[in-house]
């Protein structure tokens, strides 16, 4: 089914980072996620937030240069830059639950047609790494999923019900696939753009819930 | 675009703060932690009916001017111009003299609830943290406990006290940057610290403005995510020559004859 | 009545300086108990705290000099030492609350045989001035009370019930009065000592409950 | 006589850890704000079913040393050397490889309690500010609310949540003085300070011990009141050989695939 081309792990996070807008804290999870420090669009000035406690980093860092005592979420060192601050734990998810973040970024086993997400636990795996999924979820203004449109053997993760056990209710507000960008609003899935070569009607294929088409529906732009 | 929360005046600074506005005020009762400035551009704009958050209620100007300070606004200008609604404080009244709030208060005037000054600082932190309540033991068998849930937690008993959040919040600071970040200086940090990120609005009157990057990471006590707002103080203030009331002379005295150095 | 000698303001906080151990944290109410960070016994470290966010302050600067930005609880400018931290509000009764402060000392209005505390409004005054007492009553290892032992019209502050409004219930462990030191304990007030040319007689006439005379009952001692 | 909180070794640090003991562990996941000889010394020991609260259960000295970590340990030591009969964490296992907490936890040898962690961050903070309970949304609806008391506060539902004491906590802090006042290194403060007088008996690992007096006040991170026990790590460490096994190895490869840069 997926022979088209599809998005890779950079340009997804290049089209995340297109939501940033100047000023915006933006928390940025592990993986993927991760990347979109790399692709502000120039000009803007984003402050991105780790929940070990650091605002405003900048890029990751070359590998194997750069300071282990100033990481991102996944542990990969970043560059310092002016105006960066460090705080403690607690200091950082104050920031996080007291809704101080405008934009959290992350990835996802499944998301609902009312915006649940499911990232913690596969089912079959029975452990859980919560981690500060549910505490961003749940806080943040504006949750973007980042993740592959469908599992490896081609099952849609974009669900009418989750299946998997539940990290936060109602939360998410986009999500960015490697073949759509999909808004989550209280009228349903909104399907704003697909990827070069897909149309609307191969997306839906491959999504359990209706999607309402956008009428300027186009294909993803990156700059 | 480059970010820039640096307004160019105090009057711009509070221009907002309407009528029935809840607004912290940072400090804790001696004027040098105090936003003397913002408050008195709040003074001049003359918004009425607000609701105070603060850990007192202020000494006044002249009180201050007597031991030597030049930006001496406390939140007492607020009181004594009568745009007072309520005051949430720790310490509302003075032991020493009749301070303009109390004044206002027994000519029933403005209302008052007084709050233990752990259980304020911990209120306000649970509305910059999200966090929907919390079980203090401080204040059980007091006036404190009156009229709010309690609860036995591990044999003890405790008081459920709820989150203050404020529609802006006034706080001084040593240093500041483009972004917001603060940092204090010794004691003038207290409820200044606590307060930022707390209100919708934050404003931050400081001593000066530096460069983005010439605050360490470290060292940063307010992270900037907090601050919307930044005014920086002038460089000369043309100071008013005061007239000392005979009272303000004795209460001068006494809180000098307390002081006991 | 009280035609003899009693101690001043000075001696009061001296005598309760002598309660401080090495490394203990203190924590010196507004007014008198301010003064004994004047007075620690020579050779100890001890740790001032106050409540507006400072551990580790010295001694009080003389008049007209000092930083008001470096004050006490009582607005009082006091010298800065080495080793000293400043910090926020929440986390000066973080550090109350939590137990992390040894001995607390504040004034009175009265106190009861069981370490009942009343301090933060007199009744006629109908408006109290309830601070940092309440925290401190009930978050501090050990309270002390320092205070004159009767009004100014010689009525008793120590009573069998308060007749004040509660500042915080079982809380006094010691008493330091201008003419006695007075240990609340669980077989009720024990008198430790008095002041030169007081007799324990005395000092239980001026006392509405019976005290317990300590069978090494003696004058107050200084150094 | 002059404060003097510094002990001259590691074993001497942790020498009053027992069987049955909760300890905190200091860090967030990467061995870089780690305790790690701290945790070495513990290991030593050898102290029995202990309850263990941190925010990972470790990844192993020979993940680490891959990474070009000398100071290598992290909580994995007491894991694998079978000390630890519970575990309360936000990432108790990893998403890429199996860790040793996950072989004991899915051959029923230690206990787990999952928690998310800003909640276990304010659940430490609680125990040290001597909060009895607060109510936070965070997890209404998921596993996490299983079992415990919720309440609806002005339309919103909240879950109760308790403090976490322990008996020790092990953090580690860039510089500390004779008084315990530790400041920290960028991304390494996280869960350091927060467990940081948590405990019964805090003990804190640095890297360098500083006269009283050269960390100015305003700068200080965790005042030395929260801190019982200081020691320093020494200026050079035999770095042991490695014999890495094929499964590292290839969960290292993995690790690097999946940090994309």
């Amino acid at each position: 089914m997926q022979e088209k081309a599809t998005l890779d792990r950079q340009t997804i996070a290049l089209r995340v980072a297109k939501e940033f807008q100047d000023g915006d804290v933006v928390n940025l999870g592990i993986g993927l996620p991760g990347l979109a420090c790399n692709f502000v669009p120039a000009g803007r000035e984003v402050l991105f937030h780790a929940e070990i406690g650091v605002l405003g980093f900048g890029e990751m860092t070359a590998p194997g240069e750069g300071d282990f005592e100033l990481v991102n979420a996944g542990g990969q060192t970043v560059h310092e830059q002016p105006g960066m601050s460090c705080f403690d734990h607690a200091e950082a998810f104050v920031m996080i639950r007291g809704g101080h973040v405008d934009i959290s970024v992350m990835g996802a086993f499944q998301v609902s047609e009312k915006g649940d997400l499911a990232n913690y636990m596969v089912p079959a795996r029975e452990i859980g790494v919560i981690g500060g999924a549910m505490d961003l979820a749940s806080g943040t203004k504006k949750l973007i999923i980042a993740m592959n449109h469908t599992t490896k053997d081609g099952q849609p993760r974009i669900l009418k019900q989750l299946a998997y056990p539940v990290t936060a209710l109602n939360c998410v507000n986009l999500i960015v696939t490697d073949i759509a960008v999909i808004e989550v609003t209280d009228r349903g899935l909104v399907l704003k753009e697909v990827a070069p070569g897909w149309t609307p009607e191969e997306v839906q294929g491959l999504t359990e819930p209706k999607l309402i088409i956008d009428p300027d529906c186009h294909d993803i732009e990156l700059m | 675009m480059p970010i820039n929360k640096i307004v160019d005046s105090f009057d711009e600074a509070v221009a907002d703060i309407e009528d029935g506005a809840t607004i912290m005020i940072g400090g804790f009762g001696i004027v040098a932690g105090a936003p003397s400035l913002l408050l008195e551009a709040l003074g001049r704009k003359g918004s009425k009916d607000l609701t105070m958050v603060s850990n007192v209620t202020g000494f006044g100007k002249d009180v201050w001017s007597q031991l030597g300070f030049k930006f001496a606004e406390d939140p007492d200008i607020l009181v004594r111009n009568g745009q007072i609604k309520k005051a949430i404080a720790t310490a509302p009244v003075s032991t020493i003299y009749q301070n303009n709030f109390e004044r206002l208060l027994r000519a029933g005037k403005v209302e008052l609830e007084t709050v233990s000054q752990g259980t304020l600082a911990e209120r306000i932190r649970m509305a910059k943290a999200g966090i929907g309540g919390m079980y203090v033991s401080v204040g059980v068998g007091t006036v404190v406990e009156e009229g709010k849930e309690t609860k036995i937690i591990d044999g003890k008993k405790y008081i459920l006290e709820l989150p203050l959040k404020a529609d802006f919040a006034l706080i001084k600071a040593h240093k500041g940057d483009r972004w917001g970040n603060l940092v204090y200086r010794r004691t003038s940090r207290t409820f200044n610290a606590v307060m930022a990120g707390a209100a919708t609005v934050t404003i931050a009157e400081v001593e000066e403005i530096v460069e983005l990057g010439e605050l360490d990471a470290d060292a940063i006590h307010t992270p900037g995510i907090y601050v919307d707002r930044v005014v920086v103080r002038p460089q000369v203030i043309e100071a008013e020559e005061i007239e000392y009331s005979a009272e303000v002379k004795e209460s001068y005295q006494k809180y000098m004859d307390r002081k006991g150095n």
